[in-house]
């Protein structure tokens, strides 16, 4: 009488420990790249009620961060503007280009123009836009380049540890006071962001939390 | 090949000179090598009997009763149970130690008797093994469920994420993951590896395709060459001497929950080889309990399970009990000794706080009433030991709520105090696990040797290759 | 009304602050201010958004925030920007508008923080002259209040839904007519504008019928300062000047009964180590423990019937004493009674009064009956103390018409109209008036009030009220300063505050915003011009507005006169006093949940009031102590106090005609043969929070009887009632927890406290690592002074409104799963029948070794580089391990969903409902998280406070050395409301802040340090004054053993004298 | 002369059956002596000391077994001093989190050693037995069924350099050996 088992199964097990390994490292590196903040944020761009662009308020309007984003440098919060602020331009310039419809709509009404959320952090954590802008840290660290921007779209993970690289090495950040707004600046040739960085570190005294205390309260 | 039936008559008596030539051998009745296969494998082979049925609709329904329990848990939060300021933990700790307790007799019996070279171990280190198994299951429920979110446990695991935050290594807590899974893996290697060749025994005898097929696949293709007896048998001395300290280890991890922190009453050095000890003592009285049974209903299993193993059972209950009972002596002393007003409060509210009874009724089961196997009537009559050990099961309960929950009730501040009441969900979820204990336990001997069928037949004495050679 | 209305151009005086640096007018700060401003204002010119649509906005955005703790898939969410911007609002900033809260005998200063135009939080306004900052329970409830949805929301008429419109039009017709039967029933009020409306009103209806009523002012006590010192004269107790105090039946420590200013003065005065005045001593006579007997450093317990007799023994030895004609006359008028008064008590107590004459305050509590009052006033003109000690102002009060001459009118049916203001007669009116079947021989009747009560039910209109912080007023503190009530918020739900009623029955539009209290001001005001208004509205008062002190003397034979109006009682007569609650007040608040979890200072019961009665009578009346159970018998035969799991009996209280039923408990040092219970509870179908809530009292509380009702018989029923206690044991065990001496001992020895217990003998601790470097240049740290805590649990509830404490309801408090981040323990120590009260606050002691941060296995819990033990909720998984390692025992664990689940559904899981009522979500602090099912929670030393200075330091140094810019001063939230300063929180690291000098204090101690946790919370230890010739002042100040040593071991040393009952056998192992 | 399998495929080796455990400990020092390299003695259970009668040296599986152990002890140490002294420092209870704070971070030392030790040693075992091997030119023979109950076998393999079918059989038979068979593969 012959085997139970054909020959070939000798080598099954073999070849199913091989998938299996092969399997669990694919997982691994699809979870760590896929389901991770990196991909999952980064990129994240909604159409919004108006189409706002900042390439043409910014780039070649060159107006401040600061004309509607009032509040950046005195609030945890940096506020989006208000109709109002759109009218005391748009009242003039562009007063009945269809692409305002929603903004005129709600100066009539008063009914606020509801902006897409793109940089949302969970309701426990408390990040606080005031400490940053006045302390060296650039708009450009944490939204990226928004002046090239036709729609704004998440340029950084904002993750945990991606906050805390910044907090442990806060000289790959800081920048001078007057440059904070600034989303094309570069360090000057003569020196490297390191330098300029470490020596804002010295002088400011920045020493940023780490602990969770900074954040969650 | 004869079957079960007919196997079940004893085979002829010993001669009144063979009983004196002969010391007392481990296999009674001159059972031979091809009577052990034949009636092990029968038990797993025969047509499953109608106790077996009746048993399983007693514990199936609890085993779901069980799951039903914790479902309503994890949907609507701890608070579910009795638990409370200060009582942190009550009957979600306490029946996990005591679950978890239970399992260390099994890795005793195996590796410790292994390496001391006890060959009576053979003919139950099997069943101890699985209840090992299927303790630490019912154990590993309660650590993994007692927490707020259970969906967030997996936190306990060292993965890299995304917030970049770790585990902290220092607490006991972790230490329990480790040991627990651990011990739950390691256990199953031992276990497993014990089967191999048994599980090839099967293979060789079923009829059936699908047995042929699960069996065949079970035992690896064992062929039971010498060349793979020798690896095997290194392989399973060394896992008797990892699991040997692994077991001590586990217990004084356990304790360790209580040991290193700073609450009265749990704040004492003596918690490791005393937990240890405690495991062993409600362990051994968890085996008897269910393998006292298990022989009533397959009688000839007498001939492999001879009344001097349970002797020597409890004779380790014995000891044992006695080693915790110094132990509870001890606390007290070193309560009195150390002058700490707290840690005197603590050990003087367990004997007569609110929770009296407790303590009482843990004194009585641990420490007085295995005092009764000093009496060889007692150790050797079945229906006694089996009355016997069950105060070492209910004692060993009542020390770990003991332990957890009366001294959390009465701690350092009066003006916290509060006590604990288990609520329906509490009772009904440990009443829970018994089920699910048990409906392991059934499939396990309904589809597994539940005897070492090869360790037993080497230690039959024609196993021996010098067999019946003058001695020179 | 229109915002910009009322706001100056922001560079003058601005009436709102940003931080309390401003609230100083640091000019560096000022600068800040400016450079911050005009970009605010560029855009902001004339923007006139009303709060209103405020509401709108919010409405929107809180339905974003959500509150849970996990986000790993985000849904889309909106970011709604206001249509047009809001001067002063910084979204995410919080503002801060001085205002007060009217009281029953003036008002509190506060500030009210609003976020996003949200009232979140109120705290005390320490600029204001009658206030050192401090406040209340009530204030602190108070945006709970607010939020409530169980408010009222619409105008009803006859229990239909009707309009605004309808009602104005049915007012504007009583304003045509003549005002004949025309009558209004209000609570007395210290608004100037509400009794200038009055006036008004009284010239243009001469026939109107002006009453008020509250069941807690006191008409006797008015009666009496009348009689005694002529009409309208009110007399301000200066505590700094009092050597020696006498409470009559007086818990004035307590502000919820006379306020908050009320007492000032008196806690700088417990300081045994001030320069040039020596520590007060307080005397308490009373029949249950107040928050004043515990603080008393001699207690009598006396039942109230008998206090008229106590006064009267204390004015004839007094009267020789002082041999004062004057007081003999009254004291004579007074009829004698017999009683079981220690005489040597009065005796000695008198003497040592007559010693301080001038330097000494006799007091008694408002409710009591004239007779007393009268004496009292007698004895403190007697002792020269009018003047120097109690300061006697002329008020502006007129008199009104009793609620009984009302009740009479409307019984002759001369009231077709009545306005019930504010009132809640139907409930709370005495008992023989029957008010309730009143009403209806009354056709036109107008309710007012928060909330839809019995007296709305009974009422043909109902108008729902507007929420002081919702509305514009003014109030005058207890010392007549005038203090500005302004709106936080649009009324949520269209209310409409009295003045602007009484306006509209003046026959006026109504009211443009301030426009009444503008008139008002103009008239109080010397210079009545914008700037100052602005300026009293931004410090929240009027400076130098207080009453005008005047002279007075005492008229013997008018007060004579009413002395002989004194009742005796029969000494062995069960009687029963009504209390204020320390929850509900008179009922006002019954449906606030804070203040019904919040425990009685001295019951610590949550969620009922109950029938207190002292362990001898409760014998006598055969009342159980509780029923354990036979398992709980055994454990007590065996000596240990247990009373776990409250279960009191339920008793019948008759006065021959009514009957009501109340939960017994037992309570240690209350007197003899008196029974008390707290009045408010046991409402009906009021709403979902009050109904079945404790018991009603009002049905015995009649005319004569508003104190104390001389007789009643009990009857022990079989039934029990479960009763919820936050803390469930009385002794301390003898354990050196709370640690206390005699001012003897101290001078002795003035470190005794830092050597007692375990500490006395403990070698010094030596630990195995060297702590890893908190590197912060703040470290943060709190003292406590037990000799000022009265625990009168202001903290607790400012701490639950700062902190979004969740509610857990009766059955989960009976469980011990209240949430409370701050506690006050309270243990008694002594005699089981006569006890001394100890209290003390608990929070968490950020440990600089935490027991708890060690064993959490997954860092949820660790240390910030400024000493605090932080709580990463959204890291915790919830072992629960690290609350079994604390031994504080102040770490708290969300068992279900307290925040999402009402409380009556928690255990149904999925199926109860989710989510909150949007007003309560409006309520919450925006910068604390909502925590959610599963998570530890405790005490973060208001993390978000601390984050927030250190924050704005940074912004305010910018790109400037850190360093350079101090931390602007900021207070915790318990610190903040505390009316005594017992909590002192700060920078430890600064050697000059208050609280390194409060830790460095002879009398400072931390709790088990034998642990070598090293707390950053230090308790001052508490000081005893008693007076050595008083009987039993030997016992005083001994809850920790005599001192003498080898009694030190606080362990065991001290039975025989301290803890209640049971304790002697407690440890005998330790003999 | 009796065959199994399939007599096409190559023959595989020769076995035979012997009945107790004695028989088969003299055959195996008989076979050891004549000098073969390829060949098996079956048997239901160890059999005490049949490795010196067949001549073999002592399994190498304790020394695999103790890098095994070795590696999960660094293990340990990489993942307890990496995270929470160089990843992210945090202040825990006051204690540091340098070398002084090992003694928390043996228990899951021992642990991890144990856990890979037993991995190594089961994995080893089965690798040096070439298991799991489900199909085996033995299975052929229904006799060597009974290797399982309580029968005991040989079986000396063709590739064996000594291998002549004609000399293996009549050296099995002068061993005692019964039911000698020729086993060819399937």
């Amino acid at each position: 009488m012959a085997n139970f088992f054909p020959k070939w199964t000798n080598w099954l097990p073999l070849k199913l420990v091989i998938c299996a390994g092969a399997i669990v490292t694919f997982l691994a590196a699809g979870i760590t790249y896929y389901f991770t903040p990196k991909y999952t944020r980064v990129g994240y761009e909604p159409t919004q009620p108006v189409p706002f662009s900042h390439v043409i308020h910014v780039q070649q309007l060159g107006m401040d961060c600061r004309y509607c984003h009032s509040f950046v440098e005195v609030a945890s919060h940096s506020n989006v503007p208000t109709t109002q602020t759109c009218m005391s331009c748009h009242t003039q310039i562009k007063a009945d280009s269809p692409k305002l419809a929603a903004v005129r709509e709600s100066w009539k009404t008063g009914d606020p123009v509801n902006w897409v959320r793109i940089h949302k952090l969970p309701d426990y954590t408390y990040f606080n836009h005031a400490v940053h802008v006045n302390r060296g840290v650039s708009c450009y660290s944490c939204h990226g380049a928004v002046n090239e921007m036709q729609v704004v779209y998440q340029h950084e993970p904002q993750s945990m540890s991606w906050c805390l690289d910044c907090h442990r090495a806060p000289e790959n950040h800081l920048r001078p006071p007057s440059e904070i707004y600034n989303m094309a600046w570069h360090p000057p040739a003569d020196t490297t962001q390191q330098e300029i960085g470490l020596k804002f570190k010295e002088e400011w005294e920045v020493n940023p939390p780490v602990t969770c205390g900074g954040c969650h309260r | 090949m004869s079957n079960a039936s007919a196997s079940a008559e004893p085979a002829e008596q010993l001669t009144a000179e063979e009983k004196q030539l002969v010391r007392a051998p481990l296999v009674l009745n001159k059972r031979t090598m091809g009577w052990i296969s034949d009636y092990i494998s029968s038990i797993v082979e025969g047509k499953t009997p109608t106790w077996w049925y009746v048993s399983m609709a007693i514990t199936v329904p609890l085993t779901l009763m069980c799951l039903a329990m914790l479902a309503y848990l994890i949907a609507t939060g701890v608070g579910v149970w009795g638990n409370n300021h200060p009582v942190g933990w009550a009957w979600d700790i306490t029946n996990f130690v005591f679950w978890i307790g239970i399992g260390h007799a099994g890795t005793l019996i195996s590796a410790i008797l292994f390496l001391t070279r006890q060959k009576w171990r053979t003919s139950i280190n099997r069943a101890a093994e699985a209840m090992t198994l299927f303790a630490v299951v019912c154990a590993g429920i309660y650590p993994a469920l007692h927490v707020g979110r259970v969906w967030m446990a997996w936190w306990l695991a060292p993965v890299p994420n995304a917030n970049a935050i770790w585990q902290n290594f220092r607490s006991p807590l972790l230490w329990d993951v480790f040991a627990v899974s651990t011990y739950f893996t390691v256990s199953v290697l031992f276990w497993y590896t014990g089967l191999i060749p048994d599980l090839a025994t099967l293979r060789d005898r079923c009829k059936t395709k699908i047995r042929k097929f699960i069996y065949g696949v079970l035992a690896l293709g064992w062929r039971g060459g010498n060349r793979q007896w020798r690896h095997y048998e290194m392989a399973y001395l060394i896992l008797a001497g990892l699991s040997t300290p692994l077991v001590l280890s586990v217990h004084s991890v356990v304790s360790f929950d209580f040991a290193t922190s700073v609450v009265p009453g749990w704040h004492t050095t003596i918690f490791p080889p005393y937990f240890v000890a405690g495991a062993i003592f409600g362990g051994f009285a968890m085996v008897l309990t269910i393998m006292i049974p298990a022989c009533a209903v397959y009688k000839p299993l007498h001939d492999l399970v001879t009344i001097d193993h349970v002797d020597k059972m409890c004779k380790i209950i014995l000891l044992t009990g006695s080693i915790v009972g110094y132990a509870y002596l001890m606390e007290l002393f070193i309560a009195w000794y150390g002058a700490n007003p707290y840690e005197k409060a603590a050990f003087w509210y367990r004997a007569f706080g609110p929770y009296w009874w407790a303590y009482w009724s843990m004194m009585f089961c641990n420490v007085i009433a295995p005092q009764f196997f000093w009496f060889k009537f007692f150790r050797t009559h079945l229906v006694w030991v089996w009355i016997l050990v069950q105060f070492p099961n209910a004692g060993m309960w009542f020390e770990r709520f003991v332990i957890i929950a009366t001294t959390l009730a009465r701690d350092f501040m009066p003006s916290a105090w509060g006590m604990f009441h288990p609520t329906w969900v509490d009772i009904l979820t440990f009443v829970g696990t018994f089920g699910l204990f048990g409906t392991l336990f059934l499939l396990f001997i309904r589809f597994l040797p539940m005897i070492c069928m090869f360790e037993v037949k080497a230690v039959l004495p024609e196993a021996d290759p010098h067999h019946g050679e003058a001695h020179h | 009304m229109k915002r910009n209305f009322h706001h100056p151009a922001p560079e003058k005086t601005p009436r709102i602050w940003r931080s309390m640096r401003e609230l100083e007018n640091d000019p560096e700060f000022e600068k800040h201010l400016h450079m911050e401003f005009p970009r605010g204002a560029e855009v902001y010119q004339d923007s006139g958004l009303s709060k209103r649509d405020f509401i709108k906005l919010m409405g929107a955005s809180i339905a974003l925030a959500g509150v849970g703790l996990t986000g790993c898939r985000r849904p889309e969410s909106y970011l709604v920007a206001f249509t047009k911007g809001v001067e002063y609002t910084i979204p995410g900033k919080f503002l801060y508008y001085a205002t007060s809260m009217p009281t029953r005998f003036g008002a509190i200063p506060l500030i009210a923080t609003t976020s996003d135009g949200r009232p979140t939080k109120l705290e005390g306004n320490p600029l204001h002259p009658y206030s050192n900052g401090g406040t209340d329970t009530f204030a602190q409830a108070e945006t709970l209040n607010l939020y409530d949805p169980h408010r009222s929301k619409v105008v009803t008429e006859h229990g239909k839904a009707s309009s605004v419109e309808a009602f104005d039009a049915f007012v504007a017709s009583v304003a045509k007519g003549d005002g004949s039967g025309v009558a209004i029933l209000t609570e007395p009020s210290s608004s100037p504008t509400k009794s200038r409306l009055r006036a008004a009103l009284q010239t243009k209806f001469p026939k109107l019928v002006w009453a008020e009523y509250d069941p807690l002012v006191p008409i006797a006590a008015v009666a009496a300062n009348d009689a005694a010192f002529g009409p309208s004269v009110r007399l301000v107790p200066q505590f700094s000047r009092a050597d020696v105090i006498l409470a009559i039946d007086s818990d004035f420590l307590n502000p919820i009964e006379t306020g908050v200013g009320y007492a000032q003065g008196f806690s700088a005065r417990r300081n045994p180590d001030q320069k040039g005045a020596q520590m007060n001593r307080l005397y308490a006579v009373e029949n249950h423990f107040t928050v004043t007997g515990g603080m008393a450093d001699h207690r009598l317990r006396c039942k109230v019937s008998e206090t008229g007799e106590f006064t009267r023994q204390l004015a004839v030895a007094l009267a020789t004493a002082t041999n004062n004609a004057a007081l003999a006359e009254v004291a004579n008028a007074v009829p004698a009674a017999q009683s079981e008064i220690d005489p040597a008590w009065i005796k000695e107590c008198a003497a040592d009064l007559a010693n301080n004459a001038g330097r000494s305050i006799v007091l008694t509590g408002p409710m009591t009956p004239a007779p007393v009052q009268i004496l009292v006033n007698a004895i403190n003109s007697a002792l020269g103390n009018i003047g120097t000690t109690l300061l006697p102002v002329k008020t502006d009060s007129v008199p009104a018409t009793s609620i009984e001459d009302l009740a009479a009118l409307i019984e002759q049916g001369n009231v077709k109209t009545l306005f019930l203001l504010g009132v809640n007669p139907a409930f709370n009116a005495p008992a023989n008036l029957g008010f309730k079947d009143l009403l209806s021989k009354v056709p036109d009747s107008v309710h007012l009030g928060l909330f839809e009560d019995e007296t709305a039910k009974a009422s043909r209109w109902h108008v729902p009220a507007a929420h002081f912080l919702e509305s514009w007023g003014d109030s005058r503190t207890f010392d007549g300063t005038y203090t500005s009530v302004q709106p936080m918020i649009l009324p949520l739900w269209n209310g409409v505050s009295e003045i602007e009623i009484l306006h509209k029955l003046n026959g006026g539009a109504s009211p443009v915003g301030p426009a009444l209290v503008r008139e008002t001001f103009n008239g109080i005001s010397q210079q009545a011009n914008d700037e100052s208004w602005n300026a009293f509205l931004r410090d929240g008062f009027l400076p130098n507005s207080a009453f005008a002190k005047t002279q007075v003397s005492f008229n013997a034979s008018t007060a004579a006169a009413l002395a002989k109006t004194g009742a005796t009682a029969k000494a062995d007569a069960l009687e029963l006093v009504f209390l204020q609650s320390s929850s509900v007040d008179d009922g006002r608040y019954a449906n606030n949940s804070w203040l019904l979890e919040t425990p009685d200072f001295v019951t610590k019961v949550t969620w009922d009031n109950v029938l207190m009665v002292s362990p001898a009578t409760a014998k006598k009346l055969g009342i159980k102590a509780n029923n354990f159970g036979i398992l709980g018998d055994v454990a007590e035969k065996m000596g240990n106090e247990v009373n776990y799991d409250l279960v009191g009996d339920i008793v019948e209280l008759s006065d021959g005609k009514t009957t009501i039923e109340a939960a017994a408990l037992v309570a240690p040092g209350h007197a003899d043969n008196s029974l008390s219970i707290a009045l408010g509870y046991g409402r009906k179908g009021v709403s979902a929070l009050m109904d079945g809530v404790g018991f009603d009292a009002y049905p015995l509380r009649s005319s004569n009887s508003m104190r104390v009702l001389d007789s009643v018989s009990i009857k022990v029923t079989d039934r029990d009632y479960p009763i919820a206690q936050t803390q469930e044991h009385r002794s301390m065990e003898g354990r050196d927890l709370v640690r206390e001496g005699t001012l003897e001992r101290y001078e002795k020895d003035h470190t005794f406290a830092q050597t007692m217990g375990m500490d006395s003998h403990i070698p010094p601790n030596i630990s195995l690592y060297t702590h890893p470097e908190l590197t912060a240049k703040d470290q943060w740290g709190m003292t406590v002074d037990l000799n000022t805590c009265t625990g009168c649990n202001a903290c607790a509830v400012a701490c639950q409104a700062e902190n979004n404490v969740p509610v857990v309801g009766k059955d989960q408090v009976r469980k011990n799963r209240d949430m409370a981040w701050i506690r006050l323990d309270r243990y008694f120590a002594g005699d089981a029948e006569d006890p001394e009260m100890l209290s003390q606050a608990i929070m968490c002691q950020h440990c600089e070794n935490a027991p708890c941060e060690t064993v959490c296995p997954v860092n949820a819990t660790v240390h910030s580089e400024d000493g605090l033990n932080l709580m990463a909720y959204n890291r915790c998984i919830g072992t629960r391990y690290c609350a079994n390692n604390c031994p504080w025992k102040v770490r708290r664990f969300n068992y279900f969903d307290y925040n999402q689940r009402p409380i009556e559904e928690l255990y149904w899981g999925p199926l109860a409902k989710k989510g909150m009522a949007d007003s309560l979500k409006m309520s919450k602090n925006p910068n604390v998280t909502v925590r959610m099912r599963g998570v530890m929670e405790k005490c973060t030393f208001c993390i978000q406070r601390i984050e927030e200075a250190k924050i704005s330091r940074l912004v305010e140094a910018g790109p400037t050395p850190a360093s350079d810019t101090p931390i602007a001063p900021f207070k915790v939230a318990c610190q903040q409301a505390c009316p005594n300063d017992s909590i002192v929180f700060g920078n430890i690291a600064d050697p000059n802040s208050q609280v390194s000098r409060m830790r460095k204090d002879s009398r400072g101690y931390v709790m088990f340090k034998y642990l070598n946790v090293s707390p950053r919370v230090t308790y001052l230890a508490r000081i005893r004054n008693p007076n050595p010739k008083m009987p039993g002042a030997d016992l005083v100040g001994m809850a920790n053993g005599s001192g003498h040593h080898g009694d030190a071991h606080g362990a065991h040393a001290d039975h025989g004298q301290v803890g209640s009952k049971g304790d002697h056998h407690t440890e005998p192992a330790a003999h | 002369m009796n065959a199994v399998g399939n007599p096409e495929s190559q023959v595989y080796g020769i076995a035979a059956e012997f009945q107790s455990a004695r028989d088969l400990y003299h055959a195996a020092e008989k076979i050891r002596d004549a000098g073969f390299q390829k060949w098996d003695v079956f048997s239901p259970f160890p059999i005490h000391g049949m490795d010196e009668a067949m001549g073999m040296k002592k399994s190498i599986l304790g020394k695999l077994v103790f890098f095994g152990g070795l590696t999960g002890f660094l293990a340990a140490v990489t993942l307890e001093f990496g995270t929470s002294s160089f990843l992210y420092p945090l202040i825990v209870a006051g204690k540091p989190t340098n070398l002084y704070t090992v003694p928390a971070f043996f228990p899951i030392m021992f642990e991890l050693t144990i856990l890979l030790s037993a991995f190594t040693a089961v994995f080893g075992m089965l690798i040096l037995n070439g298991l799991p091997r489900l199909n085996h030119q033995l299975f052929n023979w229904e006799r060597f069924k009974l290797v399982t109950e309580d029968k005991f076998f040989v079986a000396i393999e063709s590739d064996d350099p000594k291998f002549s079918s004609r000399s293996v059989r009549d050296f099995l038979e002068s061993l005692g050996g019964t039911h000698i068979t020729t086993i060819h593969g399937d």
